[in-house]
């Protein structure tokens, strides 16, 4: 399934650039990333707690960054297997400065597939699920890339995390009405 | 279908339910109706360790009138609200809404509280939760709040109740428009699950002359969460509402929306199906305020 | 983790031990052995597994035994009233061919018993709708919306 | 003798047991300490397994044992293919995976515990360790050269090629008018029988005998098969179906887990159970349709057709269940309808995909052929801008041309395809529907009406045309006190064989109903027997129950006439028995028959009653009593009173009819709403019309799901994505139409009944039917084709 949008950050390119491919960030920013660990050049073995509402799952597999091209272009792909079944991901993100360069756009274009008992009975929400997921990433990205390097790092708490989200969302609603 | 083991606790007060989920937090579950829950659970896709049944606490159920509010116990069955009179007369929205949730036996005993907590994207209540503007008491350690309609609904299965809130009671503010009031709830039902492909619940307030004073819009199934078409209203308020201006509107329906897809409807689909369900459903309405 | 469960099925009360995990269905089939409530989805879709919980018909697939403690159940095998009498709706299902492999027919009965006692005198539509909660791949439901007539027409 | 059953829509007897709840389907047999099996099945399409770990399975609670490809999978045959094409490829399909999974579903592992809950637990703890490998999925793409290929060892994705059918077609269709071409569908659909599978096995080591309850079909041929896949003497081995909810051809088959749980009890030596969940039913249990073909149907300019040809490509799966590769062949048998056409001609691909078997399903292959046939009719009529039914009508065989010869192959017993056709329309008001619907289309409305005229082949089968024997068996046996018990080796599912039989043995024995006792599904108890499939129940197996009776009366005669100290001649059976017929007596004899002088009274208590006769009458009863205390019968006669008879028919039998639905489709949203549905089905002699009426009920609206809901979708990863009833859409009633029915009756010749079947005749007429209704509505808008199911969206883009 493909998934594809767009995220403005307000934060500079280099620094969103830098906060993309950094694993600490990344373990932070990823939904239910509870493990993030080295096993090669640009590659990390991954344990995924994630889900959407009642609905969980473990999954453990890895994260790759690859077609690394600093500070424009990366693609990152997630492979996780569990108790429900298995999700692949793999996302192209590409950076444009905005707002002066005070701003980053974020264009993703992406490919998901899950495959299992959630393939099976969540077609409905995977969509969206994905959607909400790669939403809650770039808005824990955003928090990460405003902070001041050396500062303690955001907390990203679901329901922070959500709650960014949404007003973002209501923002952009707005925005386009407004247009 | 065998749910994986669980703890399992039927506190007799609210306050004991919301004490322990405090306690447990993200390991608990609450157990309403169990119709979301319990086939998630049954499938293996929700694990909880300790489910909290909000089924015994006494006076979760009831639907009163109080303050110029409607309220109702979030354990208060879809069909009791199918089935009351009283809501006929004074808000037939929700007994209209409820008539189209599941099937018989799961209007049985699936309750309102649980399926607005569960946000299902598809789910019929948050349309009609949306039109009438409800508000949603939620009781937490640090006593109880009220969370709007508007703000409810967060995102796909994801609501504005904290962890460790659970959802007490809904309540509807009495019209107390002057005029006549108009509601309505259609849906298109998907033919396997009975989810709404597309729900549009829509409540309208006409002056004597058939101008449209308020109205509220909620629509389900569309997107990752139901909406409110802000768009739709803002084009009936002050109209007098013939067809045109009716269909004119509806057109509004999907304004920026992005709308989900998946076998039974593409996102164009399905955008296109809320603009004439709105445009049907905003029709019956109007027609029931005259 | 076992909790003790109480309740009356079919007018006998019992008493069990039961893992809170334990479906009200599978209380009934594999505890007290009451195999007429069957189980044909994993979803809540097909109604196989109705029963009536406290007068009302619910799917037992979709509860646990333990939240119907204290509660009464009634299950098809103690449908027929007095001296084994068939319930009105159970002569109408053999009466007008309402069933063929019979196995949606317990689930189909008392759901349709609920329908007809919530509406005494259904038109064709509200038959067909008030059973959307049990599917039937045999019938093709038109025998049993004759049945659902018949007693209706009985009670 | 007068019919008093046959013929009437009498009460199943079956009902009693079922509206009560207390019949027993396999998974409410409880047998004590029973051991309980859940599966580990593939979450990808298509993966190496390189590790099946079990270890902490093994130890958790309540787990007795667990089972890999590893430990089962050599020790047991492979699963039975029954079809035999010629340079078919067979791929080794065992029980358990080995070392590829080429499924969502494929079992990988048996837990066996000790309940259930426990068993289910411990499938989480099982860890696979997959190579994902590319899968095939699209059945086109599968079949085109280069790989991926799923058995590398074949060395592509083709199973088999078949080319069929008589006639010139390349010098038909060069020599036609009109070449219509079509791309056609027949999505792969799920059957859904509302009871999946189940298996309960018990071995006991000291008879050694094993005994296999499974929700089948086909006892007998099952019971064979397993005693070949699991090494099991075949007579120490007993298959009982008991209650089966519901088969529609998936349950016409022999499937790992039922070889598997015999196998398993035999290892542990206790009962062991496995109850299939509806997710194992939508992975694991066969699929059906699943054909993608391209049509070419030549026709004059008149309508007359002149040569059909369709070269399809059938998707098999990975592995064959029991019919998978023969299904596609009947739908070239079935591929002149009812229509005469001169060349006939179908080329079947079939194709290894990465998902499970397709294989008989309601219908199997002919529902196909006859979509195929009357989409064509339609496309026909389209091209020539000639009515439907004219088109249908200038085609069919004539009744005085039956036994009517097809292009393939094919001797169709008898039919009045116009009788049927005209009750149709007569009943629907078809001139009238038309006006109608060209009123309607002047008010912006969207309408249609669409016709089918099918024929079906049914009745399966002579054995020659048959994998596994086309006969079918029946025992009659009249008790000692008169009861009378039939053994049908037709094991029902659902379709009132209790009943129906019942009803021909008592008009013919001349008994109450009630005193009629059908036993069928145990396979020590009943004579071999084939099974309930193709229409066939009735047309083979109630003959066969009629020819014994009347083997049975032909000894019961000589018996009774042997009290009655008669010669059989003067000696016939009534409703009351065997009566001396006096007048022909005297003319026999010239003297008065002396009154016998025969033991008469009440017998002692505890003991038989003897026969009782007055010397001119005696009953069956007395007759049967007789025959098994065999104190005074003919000389040489055999004690007893029971016949086995095997019935092979000589053909099939071929049941026809037309529907017409009449459709209307919201122009907004492009949703279909059913007007009117008729339906005028023939199926020879009617024994239960009631149970007729139901059939075709039934199927009509599992032809209604294929037509406008159902459909198994795979993604492009080989993931089953309608792995559920809440994605899977089977019809509901507030979905359908109420249905109106009628019969012509055109008695066959194939058997002695005039019966041709009819469990499949409305999933075979309506599809076509329906999606000519919603096609025809479309006509405006330049549509002339569109493939199922008619999703509301599909139709709304093409209206805008």
């Amino acid at each position: 399934m493909k998934i594809e949008g767009t995220h403005e950050l307000r934060a500079a390119r280099e620094r969103v650039y830098k906060a993309l491919t950094d694993p600490r960030v990344l373990q932070r920013c990823i939904p239910g990333c509870e493990r993030l660990e080295k096993t090669g050049e640009d590659s990390y073995a991954a344990t995924l707690r994630t889900g959407v509402g009642s609905i969980k799952g473990v999954f453990n597999g890895s994260v790759k960054l690859e077609e690394m091209r600093p500070p424009e272009h990366y693609r990152m792909v997630v492979d996780g297997k569990g108790q429900p079944g298995f999700l692949k991901g793999s996302g192209n993100l590409d950076l444009e400065e905005a707002g002066d360069g005070a701003a980053t756009v974020i264009k993703y274009t992406g490919e998901v597939q899950v495959g299992g008992t959630i393939a099976s009975v969540g077609q409905r929400m995977i969509q969206g699920a994905a959607k909400m997921m790669a939403s809650q990433f770039f808005t824990a990205l955003e928090a990460e890339a405003q902070t001041v390097e050396g500062d303690p790092p955001p907390t990203h708490g679901f329901f922070r995390t959500a709650l960014r989200w949404f007003s973002g969302w209501l923002r952009r609603i707005f925005q386009n009405r407004s247009k | 279908m065998i749910p994986a083991q669980f703890d399992y606790v039927a506190p007799a007060t609210i306050d004991e339910a919301v004490s322990l989920l405090s306690q447990h937090q993200d390991e608990a579950k609450i157990l309403a109706g169990g119709h979301s829950l319990i086939p998630a659970m049954k499938l293996r896709l929700a694990q909880p360790q300790l489910l909290i049944d909000i089924g015994r606490i006494k006076d979760l159920s009831y639907i009163n009138e109080q303050d110029g509010q409607i309220r109702i116990g979030a354990m208060t069955t879809h069909y009791q609200l199918e089935s009351n009179e009283r809501l006929r007369a004074i808000c037939p929205l929700l007994p209209e809404c409820a008539a189209h949730i599941g099937d018989v036996q799961v209007r049985n005993k699936g309750t309102i509280g649980g399926s607005v907590a569960h946000a299902d994207p598809a789910g019929d209540w948050p349309a009609a939760i949306l039109a009438l503007d409800a508000e949603m008491v939620a009781v937490g350690q640090q006593g109880e709040r009220v969370i709007k309609a508007a703000d409810f609904f967060v995102d796909m299965l994801t609501t504005a109740l904290a962890p460790g809130e659970i959802l007490r009671e809904i309540r509807i503010n009495a019209q107390d428009v002057g005029g006549r009031l108009g509601q309505s709830y259609m849906k298109v039902a998907q033919p396997a699950s009975g989810f709404a492909v597309v729900g549009v619940a829509v409540n309208l307030a006409l002056d004597a002359g058939g101008v449209c004073q308020s109205s509220r819009i909620g629509i389900t199934g569309v997107a990752v969460k139901a909406y409110r078409a802000s768009g739709v209203e803002n084009a009936l308020k002050g109209r007098v509402l013939d067809s045109q201006i009716i269909a004119a509107a509806a057109e509004h329906a999907a304004d920026a929306v992005d709308a989900n897809e998946d076998l039974y409807a593409s996102a164009d689909y399905r955008r296109h199906l809320a603009r004439v369900y709105t445009r049907r459903a905003i029709e019956a309405a109007s027609s029931r305020a005259h | 983790m076992k909790m003790s469960l109480s309740m009356t099925v079919n007018g006998v009360a019992r008493e069990h031990e039961v893992e809170p995990r334990l479906l009200l269905v599978h209380y009934l089939r594999e505890v007290l052995n009451l195999t007429g409530t069957h189980v044909g989805c994993d979803t809540s879709t097909c109604g196989a597994c109705t029963v009536r919980l406290d007068g009302q018909a619910v799917k037992s697939c979709t509860m646990f035994a333990i939240q119907a403690d204290g509660s009464e159940v009634k299950t098809i095998e103690g449908f027929a009233g007095e001296g084994g009498q068939l319930h009105p709706v159970q002569e109408g299902f053999w009466e007008c061919h309402g069933l063929q492999c019979g196995y949606c027919t317990p689930g189909m009965i008392i759901a349709a018993a609920q329908l007809i006692e919530r509406t005494p005198q259904p038109t064709e539509a509200q038959i067909r709708h008030g059973l959307e909660g049990n599917l039937c791949r045999c019938t093709g439901y038109q025998h049993i919306v004759e049945a659902v007539q018949y007693a209706a027409k009985k009670s | 003798m007068a019919k008093k059953f046959v013929g009437q829509s009498i009460k199943r007897t079956e009902d009693p047991r079922l509206i009560k709840g207390l019949g027993h389907y396999v998974d409410d047999i409880k047998l004590p300490e029973t051991l309980h099996v859940a599966f580990v099945r593939s979450m990808y399409a298509h993966a190496r397994v390189k590790e099946v770990d079990v270890s902490e399975a093994i130890n958790a609670p309540g787990v007795v044992a667990v089972y890999t490809g590893a430990d089962a999978s050599a020790l047991i045959g492979p699963v039975p293919c029954a079809s035999a094409l010629p340079d078919l490829k067979v791929p080794d399909h065992r029980v358990l995976a080995t070392d590829k999974v080429y499924f969502v579903g494929h079992p990988i592992a048996a837990v066996v515990a000790t309940n259930a809950y426990a068993a289910r637990d411990a499938v989480d703890l099982i860890m696979v360790d997959y190579e994902e490998l590319t899968p095939v999925v699209d059945v086109e793409e599968a079949a085109a050269e280069g790989g991926p290929f799923i058995h590398e060892k074949f060395g592509d994705n083709i199973a088999y090629k078949l080319t069929a059918g008589e006639g010139d077609i390349d010098a038909a269709l060069a020599g036609a008018d009109h070449v219509i071409k079509q791309r056609i569908v027949n999505q792969r659909l799920a059957p859904i029988a509302m009871e999946p599978r189940g298996v309960l096995a018990r071995y006991l080591p000291g008879e050694e005998e094993l005994t296999i309850w499974s929700s089948t079909q086909i006892p007998h041929l099952l019971r064979t098969q397993l005693a070949l896949m699991i090494g099991m003497p075949e007579n120490k081995l007993r298959v009982i179906t008991p209650e089966v909810g519901g088969g529609f051809g998936s349950k016409l088959n022999v499937y790992a887990e039922e070889a598997l749980l015999g196998w398993i009890s035999m290892r542990l030596a206790k009962p062991v159970k496995w109850i299939e969940t509806r997710r194992e039913n939508m992975q694991a249990t066969i699929h059906g349709r699943g054909q993608v073909g391209y049509l070419e149907i030549g026709c004059m300019n008149d309508g007359t057709l002149a040569g059909l040809r369709y070269n399809v490509f059938a998707d098999l799966g990975a592995y064959y269940q029991l019919l998978t590769p023969a299904i596609p062949t009947l739908t070239g048998l079935m591929l002149s309808g009812c229509y005469k056409i001169p060349a006939i001609q179908i080329n079947v691909t079939g194709v290894f995909t990465n998902k499970v078997a397709t294989d008989a399903y309601r219908g199997a292959g002919r529902p196909e052929a006859t979509y195929v046939v009357e989409r064509a009719l339609d496309l026909v009529a389209q091209e020539l801008s000639m009515d439907v039914v004219e088109v249908r009508r200038k085609n069919f065989p004539a009744p005085e041309e039956f036994p009517f010869h097809t292009a393939t192959g094919l001797f169709y017993d008898s039919g009045n395809y116009e009788g049927a056709l005209k009750k149709a329309l007569e009943m629907s008001d078809y001139a009238k529907l038309r006006e109608e619907q060209a009123k309607a289309r002047a008010e912006g409305r969207i309408v249609g009406i669409g016709v089918s005229t099918y024929v079906e082949i049914c009745a399966l089968g002579p054995s020659q045309a048959m994998p596994a024997g086309g006969w079918e068996s029946a025992t009659v046996r009249i008790e000692p006190t008169g009861k009378v018990t039939i053994m049908t080796g037709a094991s029902p599912h659902g379709q009132g064989q209790e009943t129906s039989f019942a009803q021909i043995a008592a008009d013919e024995l001349g008994v109450d109903i009630k005193d009629v006792t059908v036993i069928h599904g145990d396979t020590s108890i009943v004579q071999y027997g084939i099974g309930t499939f193709g229409s066939r129940a009735t047309a083979v197996g109630g003959t066969a129950v009629f020819i014994a009776i009347q083997k049975l009366k032909e000894k019961a005669h000589k018996i009774a006439s042997h009290l009655l100290q008669a010669d059989a001649t003067n000696v016939a059976f009534g409703e009351s028995g065997f009566s001396l017929q006096k007048a022909k007596a005297a003319v026999a004899s010239g003297v008065e028959v002396p009154e016998p002088d025969l033991p008469v009274g009440q017998a002692p208590a505890g003991a038989l009653p003897e026969p009782e006769t007055d010397g001119k009458h005696v009953t069956l009863q007395d007759v049967a009593l007789a025959a098994h205390l065999a104190k005074d019968l003919p000389p040489d006669m055999e004690p007893g009173l029971s016949v086995t008879y095997f019935f092979e028919p000589k053909n099939f039998t071929f049941p026809f009819g037309t529907h017409i639905a009449v459709v209307e489709i919201d122009r907004e949203t492009g949703d279909i709403k059913f007007q009117r549905y008729v339906a005028v089905d023939d199926c020879g002699k009617v024994i239960n019309p009631m149970l007729v009426d139901g059939q075709i009920q039934g199927g009509i609206v599992q032809a209604l799901g294929q037509a406008l809901y159902e459909e198994v979708v795979y993604d492009e990863q080989g993931q089953l994505v309608t792995g559920t009833l809440m994605d899977y859409a089977i019809p509901k009633a507030a979905m359908l139409p109420h249905f109106e029915l009628a019969r012509t009756e055109t008695p066959t010749d194939v058997n002695p009944l005039g019966v041709k079947g009819v469990g499949e005749a409305g999933t075979i007429g309506a599809t076509p039917c329906i999606v000519n209704a919603v096609v025809d509505a479309l006509a405006p808008f330049g549509v002339r084709h569109l493939d199922m199911p008619l999703k509301p969206e599909t139709i709304w883009k093409l209206i805008h």
